[in-house]
């Protein structure tokens, strides 16, 4: 309750400012100077999402959610793996550095049928593209903070025995939270809509098809019904990583 | 032998899968008609309906075999045969273009002359350039003063709100009924009319691999296909539904958009006293000729390699 | 546990401008047991020492000997000038911290408790190192460096922040515990009477990097009231002659 | 000279790793196990470069990089700016952070026709799309970065009646650096994406158009060159932003 | 120019588990050109004193005057117990920061390269702080709160870090410095003879938040000589009894 009313609280500011774009939306769409299969009146979109809520909900939030999960924690794991190994071994990070940069510039689409072909038309295609495309930030954020270790400090527990694990451990990783935590942010973004355009390539379900369909059909209110649907389930995550967050760096504070 | 000893009922079924060229519409009635009355596990098939991320897709992943069937362009087929791209069209779904240059009646265009000047939105693909080109040219009108922009994938918000004044690549039973339910008042030219020769607009394809490995399999698929074919044609309502129903929970289909849809189909899809997706020679040939002439295809090919009639006429 | 230096010369690479040897044919000896002080002009090099004889950095020349063999890292017990402790952790976690990667040593948190009441730190056991006045915190510092629990201290100024009343005892305490543990101290000061007090010998390093050695021949034990003494005012006078006639 | 020999002992691993991925590559497809007109033989791919180098170079990349460097100037302007709005006002963080973040859960297909309408087929929709995708990275990146000031230092600076302007000029800046260039460097990648993504929303030259082309052609090769020149592109900025990085936090080294 | 506390009381709120007061009740009264050390045990909030009197900390009770005023932050030249030098800019950039928001302070880098002279800190004049010693920080940080050019100087254990010799300069200089620009001086130290040496009068803050009052008879100007007069040393013994039968 206490929660929920501090939560107001904090984003009545947002919740004010979207509300005034929502009626402007409304008008502007009303009075047709946005035409509405560009931009839907807001309440169509409403109405759209309360009239197929079950299957929105449990067929393609479900899915989506699940190809998220997946890919996330890959992501995340794998992220991390990567970064740490790069950070103990020079040769990895000349090595995997530019690979991965390589690979975060081809685009999804000219790659869709090699997903297909390794991956078939199964849930992991499209959790590939989730990883895809979310890994990245992990990487160089974690790397980035594992690298940026104060030397002071480093010393001091070298000078006790400490080896570089001990050291990677005690001292590597609490420094580099700051910055993982800010590439964890913008990954969970990128690993929401990773999942969703991994649903481009070939599936039956999930909010990401489900919008590419309505949009082949010029259903715009669909389109922005799976948006909206996605938005919130997006901001939510990105509000619990930043609560993690603010848990983790709590000695901040004093 | 394992079949003869087994009765029909437990019969163990064939995994055949189909890449639709696109997300489920009025052209994929008969597939979800046949799958839905049991045409195919008749022939002892179980069908396996994917969709494509682009519309290159189903012809690449038919050459590699990771699909048995899909459903293609016949000249998009053609280009890919150029690239040496292993894919040969089985039979073909729709038997005349689907294709025409479309814009609002407010334009003032009423032959292709009258593009000089005009913009004309199309979806990246070489093909329309040469469509547009010839329609041009045998009109008697200049090319160089006709602009094409490549739309990518907005083809109907690009002409909604003029950003073209016509566009090519569009379907006459897909984009032009959706523009016309919004309320645009919309005219066509057919490409037939100018120098463009007819052509298989959907062709069904498959790997030459999987062609030379599962030829009965197709030819089974293809039969239960005819038949769910002539129940469409017989009741295109009832069909429909089947359609509409198969999507419903998750997509609902505008089913207005889509009758329309597939009372312009219909006609196109069937003629008399050939059989359901039998391919001629000659327009394979003249295709071939003309994008050749076109300048689409860089090297001739022998449209013989690129089609093979899996019925007899 | 004796500590040898053999013509021992560092210099920091990057140093800017210059490139001069921050130590220069720098050779010392301190023995079992044995308590020495190094006091020195600001700048002189007394904490480069000590972070030679850790390993953390490593001489250009010349060799360092602990117990014969040349030193390697972990190999003493070291408190920075810095205090360095690590935000993140409450104070018994980071006085603790040696104790997670040195499998031989087993402090429990009791016993760690313990020598946080000893230094007066009791009720900041679970306080977070910015709520620690700069007192506290080299405190707790230093207790870091003790229950790394090496034969070999190496301590760079451990009492600089601490009030007169605090250092006294805490002076006192680290005698006590020299004595009963019999620790090898090597001690950074600035505090002339504190060497006095507590050292078996001093030495003072000079600028122009020349190392002179003084024996302070008080008697052990040596209780607080010898700071009234009359030795130690006449030692700590001598020295402080020492160093001014000796720079300028 | 010196300075040519050292990137080459820096990168020679990499290379190596690629050469042997270079020759593994055209093994597979030689062998037909890869199918070439998915992914073609890197021979061929450097044949059709050569071949084609002219307009790949002084059309296509030069309309794709003049896209990247509106968009990517835009962005790390107007994210930069919008970090330190948020950093100065609570209020303008509650509503603008939700509000980025809802414009990252949309997928750019489906704002494609709003792109369109706003910004037509000039190269004004391509920029559009470049910022869209850039300017999230660079707004984390340098908002966590200005929260992450040490407390210590900011009081000194204040006790000397510096006002809230000043700390942020001589403190919060040098101290979000880290943080900001690790933004930097993902936006940087993502900007080059961008620019592609746009021009495939509809465009007459640019990389990511003559990709799309290829592609739309079935030519695999056309597609592989593009992408080719787009990654080494990348890479190039990529290792310049990381190099201003290292002469931005020259101090770190001390 | 004088410094009036009325009553003033702090408590630190995310204390973790106490909330005690740090100060409470404190009233002293600094005036104009006088030079006032404040010492006590290491925790009893002398740094914290300074904080409030530099308006970083609000007192939760009482008020802080300034020539009359309230105080507001930037009215004093305050010297913080850690030296928190900003690693990105070099010595003579550290030093000179405050001009660079106070329009008033016209301090050219060639008076500033006097000061650092004057400290003998002129060959690292564009070094960076990590490539500096204990003590040298210290003098920089020193010197960064002196060229605020306030009147009221606030110095948390300025010298702390110095060895003896420096000191001794340090003192003097500072001593002469007072008299010269007609500074009022509050001053922490841990060094009882220093507080004697350098003060009118010197505040003992006792843990039980009671604050005594000493007054420094001794003679200005002072010289260093006097370090070894009788009147300092037994200034010094009765001070230091003072804190020991104080506290026990
Ligand atoms: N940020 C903080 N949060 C909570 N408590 C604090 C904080 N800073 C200081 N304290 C507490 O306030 C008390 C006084 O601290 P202060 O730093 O003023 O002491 P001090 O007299 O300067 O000691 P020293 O001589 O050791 O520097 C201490 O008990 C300390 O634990
Ligand atoms: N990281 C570094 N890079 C370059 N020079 C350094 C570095 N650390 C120390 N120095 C230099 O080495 C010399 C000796 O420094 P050191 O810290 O050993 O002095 P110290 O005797 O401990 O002084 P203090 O009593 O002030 O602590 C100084 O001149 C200093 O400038
Ligand atoms: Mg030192
Ligand atoms: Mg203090």
């Amino acid at each position: 309750m206490k929660q929920i009313k501090r939560w107001v609280r904090t984003y009545s500011l947002f919740i004010l400012f979207a509300s005034i774009l929502f009626f402007l939306i409304e008008w502007l769409v009303k009075k047709e100077m946005i035409p509405a299969f560009i931009i839907p009146a807001p309440t169509s979109v409403i109405a759209m999402i309360i009239e197929n809520w079950k299957p929105l909900i449990f067929e393609h939030l479900s899915a989506t959610m699940l190809e998220f999960s997946i890919g996330f924690l890959i992501s995340v794991i794998g992220g991390i793996l990567l970064a740490v190994w790069m950070f103990f071994s020079k040769t990895m990070e000349k090595i995997v550095y530019p690979a991965v940069l390589v690979s975060q510039m081809m685009p999804i689409i000219a790659l869709s049928p090699i997903f297909v072909l390794w991956f078939g038309y199964t849930i992991w295609s499209k959790v590939a593209v989730t990883v895809f495309i979310s890994f990245f930030p992990i990487v160089v954020g974690a790397y980035d903070g594992l690298k940026s270790g104060d030397k002071d400090y480093i010393e001091l527990l070298r000078s006790m025995g400490a080896t570089r694990w001990h050291t990677f451990i005690k001292l590597n990783i609490p420094m580099a939270l700051p910055s993982f935590f800010s590439g964890l942010k913008l990954a969970t973004v990128y690993a929401l809509v990773g999942a969703t355009i991994g649903e481009w390539l070939g599936a039956s379900e999930g909010l990401g098809y489900y919008s590419r369909r309505m949009s082949g059909n010029l259903n715009a209110e669909g389109v922005f019904a799976a948006i909206t649907i996605l938005t919130i389930v997006g901001i939510l995550l990105f509000a619990f990583i930043s609560a993690i967050e603010k848990k983790a760096l709590f000695w901040k504070k004093y | 032998t394992e079949n003869t000893t087994k009765n029909n009922a437990d019969k163990k079924l064939e995994d055949i899968s189909i890449m639709l060229d696109w997300y489920p519409n009025a052209v994929h009635s008969a597939i979800y008609v046949a799958k839905e009355r049991g045409y195919f596990t008749d022939e002892g098939l179980n069908v396996h309906i994917e969709m494509p991320a682009d519309t290159n897709d189903p012809l690449k992943l038919a050459a590699t075999g990771k699909v048995d069937l899909a459903i293609s362009y016949q000249t998009q087929l053609l280009v890919s045969r150029a690239e040496g791209i292993p894919v040969v069209s089985i039979a073909a779904l729709v038997r005349h273009s689907l294709d025409a240059i479309m814009f609002k009646k407010e334009s003032g265009i009423d032959s292709p002359k009258d593009l000089e000047g005009k913009n004309i939105g199309y979806p990246s693909a070489s093909v329309n350039e040469a469509v547009v080109s010839t329609m041009v040219k045998n009109d008697g009108g200049d090319m160089s003063k006709v602009k094409l922009t490549d739309v990518g994938w907005d083809l109907m918000s690009s002409l909604a709100t003029d950003h073209v004044d016509a566009l090519t690549g569009a379907y006459i039973n897909h984009e032009l009924v959706l523009l016309q339910k919004d309320g645009f008042d919309m005219d066509t030219l057919k490409l037939t009319d100018f120098g463009v020769p007819d052509n298989y607009e959907l062709v069904v394809i498959t790997g030459e691999k999987t062609l030379a490995e599962k030829k009965t399999s197709l030819e089974k698929f293809w039969r239960a296909l005819t038949k769910a074919q002539e129940d469409v044609n017989k009741d295109p309502k009832a069909s429909l539904k089947i359609l509409l129903d198969h999507e419903i929970d998750s997509f609902p289909l505008d089913k207005d958009v889509e009758t329309e849809s597939l009372q312009v189909l219909l006609p196109l899809m069937k003629e008399s006293n050939i059989p359901f997706g039998y391919q001629e020679e000659d327009v394979w040939n003249e295709v071939a000729t003309w994008l050749y002439e076109s300048k689409v295809l860089k090297e001739k090919i022998n449209p013989k390699d690129a089609f093979i009639n899996i019925i007899s006429k | 546990m004796t500590l040898v230096l053999k013509n021992v010369s560092y210099s920091f690479s990057n140093k800017g401008n210059e490139n001069n040897k921050v130590i220069s044919h720098l050779t010392m000896q301190v023995n079992q047991g044995e308590f020495v002080s190094l006091i020195g002009k600001s700048g002189t090099g007394k904490s480069t020492i000590l972070k030679l004889i850790t390993g953390l950095l490593k001489q250009d020349e010349g060799e360092i000997l602990v117990n014969g063999k040349c030193v390697s890292l972990g190999d003493v017990g070291y408190m920075p000038q810095r205090d360095l402790l690590l935000p993140w952790r409450s104070i018994i976690d980071n006085i603790m911290i040696a104790s997670e990667f040195q499998k031989e040593l087993k402090i429990t948190r009791e016993e760690a408790r313990k020598w946080l009441t000893r230094v007066g730190l009791k009720e900041y056991e679970n306080a977070f190192p910015n709520q620690l006045s700069g007192g506290m915190r080299q405190r707790a510092a230093f207790l870091r460096a003790l229950l790394t629990d090496k034969d070999l201290l190496l301590l760079d100024e451990p009492f600089g922040a601490l009030d007169a009343l605090t250092k006294k005892e805490m002076q006192a305490w680290l005698l006590s515990l020299w004595q009963e543990l019999n620790k090898t101290i090597v001690f950074i000061t600035h505090d002339l009477e504190e060497a006095c007090f507590l050292s078996d010998r001093i030495l003072l390093l000079q600028p122009n990097k020349i190392i002179e050695e003084i024996k302070v021949d008080l008697p052990r034990p040596r209780m607080p009231k010898l700071f009234h003494s009359i030795e130690l005012v006449k030692m700590r006078c001598e020295l402080e002659n020492r160093i001014t006639n000796e720079t300028d």
